[in-house]
């Protein structure tokens, strides 16, 4: 969003090759850690993340706990070396605020009154960033929760939509994330319709607004069956 | 354990409520409480709004100092959000650095800001690449009835209506009390799901009692310029785009009755 | 305290055209708040100030308690567009210092007995600073105390004298303050001669002091007048 | 539970005490414990002093350092007190950030030797605008066993006797190890009120019995420089007038004595 | 309560395997778990490398920046060494700023690196005094199951050895990708002492049991550039020499396998 | 270990007189507080440091206690004026590494399970430093812990061995430190050659390891003989 002047749309594809609703490459691997109880490492595009999932655990300190169901937790957090400039650890206010709407993009699955007075930990580490780290991890960390054996009613997958030389275009990347236009990171349960997380930066009309909609909610379709197919394949392993 | 149970019955008058079509205070589902807004009250700042919605009530102030620019835009000058959820303002409001809630409130407002271009950053470079005017919009909330983002927002914008330029106070040359003028007036409307009907602008309880509900932020074109979901249940897809539509009317009717 | 060079008092009158013991224009709000259990918005010239009390709340953590009576607590906070430069929110060394004096200046008139095991908070926000919000907080905070219904032994009122141009002189406000000799902040049970909080920065003789003491117990008495005043206009109404 | 009931017989003994006439350690109520000043023990400050008063100890050290001057006074140096009441000292002090308790002891001492002008901080400035003496004074707490105010403060001047410009060590031109002369000698005097009967010099004990203090600062000339109140209790005017002329009587005495 | 006597459990089971001459995954005590090294891993990184050591998992990055060096050596690059035990890792990690432990493993690998001077601090000078190359090495911990220092002191050097220098990002002149040639290569060995037994590489389950333990550097040229000792019992002097012997001789096993 | 260029042994003596296995001027000092359980002032060189000792008393936070021991914790500290430089306040890495280790070289001689539930606090303030002061702060820490009646089974003693124009040397003082090519701080009991801490930094052959391993016990040795002295006549004062 912050300057002008590159082109990011030649001959009705965009600068990397793709499409307008053309995805990158994902790859998803499960069940990658010891010590967590469930982990997933999720990769698109340039982006490279890593979520586990600790619990249900009991709850510290007492008094936050909650009597009749869980607390699900979430941490997004950027190693140091992810990005170009290299990043102070610790939180920020920018990963503050996504890892409120990630553990808000999740908990419509999470059936929490199975485990009163606990807590379920996510933890997200991004270890290399190239736009589109919040909804990776958002994917990375449903199919964690799934591997830790958490009950869920369904999975939730996630992509970003954005606008880019005046046209909407899926999953934007980072070039086109510093000079589009608009980027709208979105999270659904995708076989149902039901959007979980919505967030716009940028500038877009009603009716571009409706028309990412509908590209963002294909491209979850496609993130679910994904998921899907990565849990599946872990099970089958084991 | 009290406290949870009042929030059960609170959640349950105000869905019974809405089942009949009515609201706690009376209103209609879209309809927003009394508003006030009061331009220039802080004469320290360089430009200060207070907005009441109702009970709630916020105060923004804007200050400006010299500064330097980020290194990938030397030429323009720099908006720096903050929001204090002061506890003065309500008994679940701690003191502390910055949490979650006040994190979201400020970059929601920041992104209406940003994303509409209201403020021109390119007016606000004094010498390229080594001084800019940095934009503090600083929000203070003194009484919090529910809708804090609309108050924040309407009192950011209503701020930067009234700013001035402080260059005689930092020794810099020329245009003294110069106004800056905005190229836009994003405003932000917000919605809640209750049992299925769309409510504007959610008092406290509402807002207590809501599992979902969306922001959204837009301009004086009706173009969009931010959004944000909020709450712990999923949104269906027909009910965003109809509170989409009905957030853009909604921040027309504002615009034109108070900025 | 801090230049020298401005003529503070011209043909027996100072900058803004008042006498030696007049104070400046004071208005008083009472239950300004909602959400608050009590509250005042306290203007003294150019300062705005505006006070809260919760409670008497349980107090955490627990091992905080006093078993034999309530904890008053007090935080003085300047909002960042108070001051000519941006203050950096968050406390700092001279608003601990602050909430610390103010707080002792309330604690003698309350009776804490009544509600062992709580707190009653005294939430302070400086709005806009002219030189004197400490004390103008004390005269807010002193009324808000007095909203919430906290049982008290009287009123405390609080009003800075100070030095200027070699004149013991009431009330500075930020140009008087910054090139002054001396200022002396004081809170006081007004119709008990009872000082409750002092202090003093720059130099002055003993007998300056006095003079200064005196003309503060003056000023007290008015501002005492005017806060039993609001709160009685308060009460009238409902 | 326990220490409470300990706070109460402790109170009770004080004032029995008082009532008699009588001090816990004997002493007259307008006597000073015993005290010690040491100057120069610390090499690697370029001022320093410890003081003992009874078995009250702290440790001050002064360092200088180039840095930049505030903007509305670009050709003077900066004083910046701090007092660290580090867990050694007591049982009640715990490690972390200062609290209230630390600031008020640091500010109390600082403002003591701003207002009494005992730096004449003209002297400090190397370069206008740009580079100027930052003197750092810390106040290091290692016994507290009762009014630290004075103790500090007595340190603070003491090591101001002492102090030595480190030009060499910065590279910085000329004086050397140039002595910065003081102008003046400002003194705390703290003081309680139990039962009525003030108090100099009040011990561990009895500043816990008492319910109301004073710190008195005034200079070779009897002026006052600063002054704080503390406790939870109010003092009648008529005593503060009192204690007010008792801190400036004490204050020349122990000048005499120890500076 | 229940921990703890998982604790002892834990214990025992492990003693009684190492008195039996064994170990819980079948090693022999001179044996490392597999070890896996993965260079250049990171793009967005200068260098960087992935160590697995059996379960344990840790990721390197090491960024160049320009920044100020020190006024003591103003001709010489600086070095940071940063361990962020980041709660993903493990059930005991816990959010939050550097504690005792990330702070004395990245201090530990530090040392190794500095006293084994494998990078040449003077060719990472920009200009005198002004400007050098600021190393970030950050271990980013991805999974403790025990030994974090041997594979953060692997992945340290690993990551060293492909470094390039991001000069063009900076608008720096001249070398744009130049590699930085590494001088030494220097590698951590950790050993504990369970039962009078010298165990190489301990998994978590015996740095759990283990009661002392002893970190070895060592060079190419078999010199020693770091040591640590851990734990809460004292180590016999002949079993430190013992430990530092096996050290450097598992260092130069090391070295030739993986670097 | 920053800078190379000085000579620092001229004549086989170094720059301060001292042979290669000789200690600085040690003096200690029993009980110099009155609030601590028990104290210790201990100079090494120009190295002047303090301890004491708070405890065995209750912890807080409970979940925090060890239901089968005290818990000894350890805070290393320096005034900020005991340096050239001045040290701003508060914790740095260094001083939580240094903090961490002088624990674990005291936590093999106290006898934890007389005190469950309880903490012991030692408390080092580094007063002056001329490098060696984490050695002469568990010197002091030693002894503090028996003034303070902690049951102990033996002292510790500590001392740093170095490396300086290719000699290993005894107790390297700061020029030797900045000037030097290894330190190396150890402590132990003395009367049983068990090292209770080890630290390396710089670089040394194996040989020159063992060869600073003998004269830092011998050191040891005597340290240990001096600590035992000022016990002995601090208990024969009383």
């Amino acid at each position: 969003m912050k300057e002008e002047g590159i082109e990011l749309i030649k001959d009705g594809k965009r600068l990397d090759g793709r499409g307008f609703d053309e995805l990158r490459p994902i790859k998803i691997e499960v069940g990658v850690l010891k010590r967590a109880d469930g982990s997933c490492y999720f990769e698109l595009g340039d982006n490279k993340v890593i979520a586990a999932v600790y619990g249900p655990r009991e709850m510290h300190p007492r008094h936050a706990q909650d009597a009749k169901m869980a607390v699900l937790k979430y941490r997004y957090n950027m190693a140091p070396f992810s990005v170009d400039e290299r990043k102070r650890p610790g939180p920020d206010r920018r990963s503050v605020e996504i890892s409120k709407v990630s553990r808000e993009a999740l908990e419509p699955v999470i059936i929490k009154e199975f485990y009163p007075k606990t807590e379920i930990d996510v933890y997200v580490e991004i270890l290399q960033s190239d736009a589109g780290t919040r909804t990776a991890g958002i994917n990375a960390a449903s199919v964690a929760l799934a591997d830790a054996g958490i009950p869920m009613k369904d999975l939730v997958s996630s992509v970003a939509v954005g606008k880019i030389d005046g046209e909407v275009v899926l999953d934007l990347n980072a070039v086109e994330d510093n000079y589009g236009e608009a980027d709208m990171p979105i999270a659904m349960i995708a076989r149902r319709n039901t959007i979980t997380a919505l967030q716009m930066d940028g500038r877009m009309t009603k009716d571009e607004f409706e028309k990412g909609l509908k590209l963002a909610m294909n491209a979850c379709q496609q993130i679910y069956e994904l998921q899907r197919t990565a849990l599946i394949e872990r099970y089958s392993e084991m | 354990m009290g406290l949870e149970i009042m929030d059960d019955v609170r959640r349950d008058y105000i869905y019974n409520l809405v089942r009949r079509g009515k609201r706690e205070d009376g209103r209609g589902f879209q309809d927003y409480r009394e508003i006030k807004v009061e331009k220039g009250i802080i004469k320290k700042a360089e430009g200060s709004a207070r907005v009441k919605i109702g009970n709630t009530e916020v105060l923004v102030g804007v200050k400006l100092e010299p500064g330097e620019p980020f290194p990938d835009s030397p030429d323009k000058g720099v908006i720096i959000t903050n929001a204090e959820l002061v506890p003065l303002a309500s008994p679940e409001f701690e003191p502390g650095p910055p949490n979650e809630d006040s994190v979201q409130l400020a970059r929601v407002v920041d992104r209406g800001i940003r994303g509409s271009e209201a403020i021109d950053l390119s007016k606000l470079c004094i010498e390229e690449g080594e001084k800019v005017w940095i934009v503090f919009i600083d929000i203070h909330v003194l009484d919090n009835d529910g809708n804090l983002v609309d108050a924040a927002a309407l009192g950011a914008i209503a701020s930067l209506l009234n700013l001035r330029m402080p260059a005689e106070r930092y020794g810099l040359s020329g245009e003294g009390e110069e106004m800056i003028p905005l190229q836009d007036k994003p405003v932000a409307v917000t919605m809640v799901d209750i049992g299925g009907e769309i409510l504007v602008d959610p008092n406290y309880n509402e807002e207590k009692a809501a599992v979902s509900g969306l922001t959204v932020i837009s301009n004086t074109d009706g173009t969009i310029s931010g959004m944000q979901k909020y709450g712990r249940e999923g949104l269906k897809e027909e009910k965003v785009s109809e509170m989409v539509e009905m957030g853009i009317e909604k921040a027309d009717e504002l615009r034109q009755r108070f900025l």
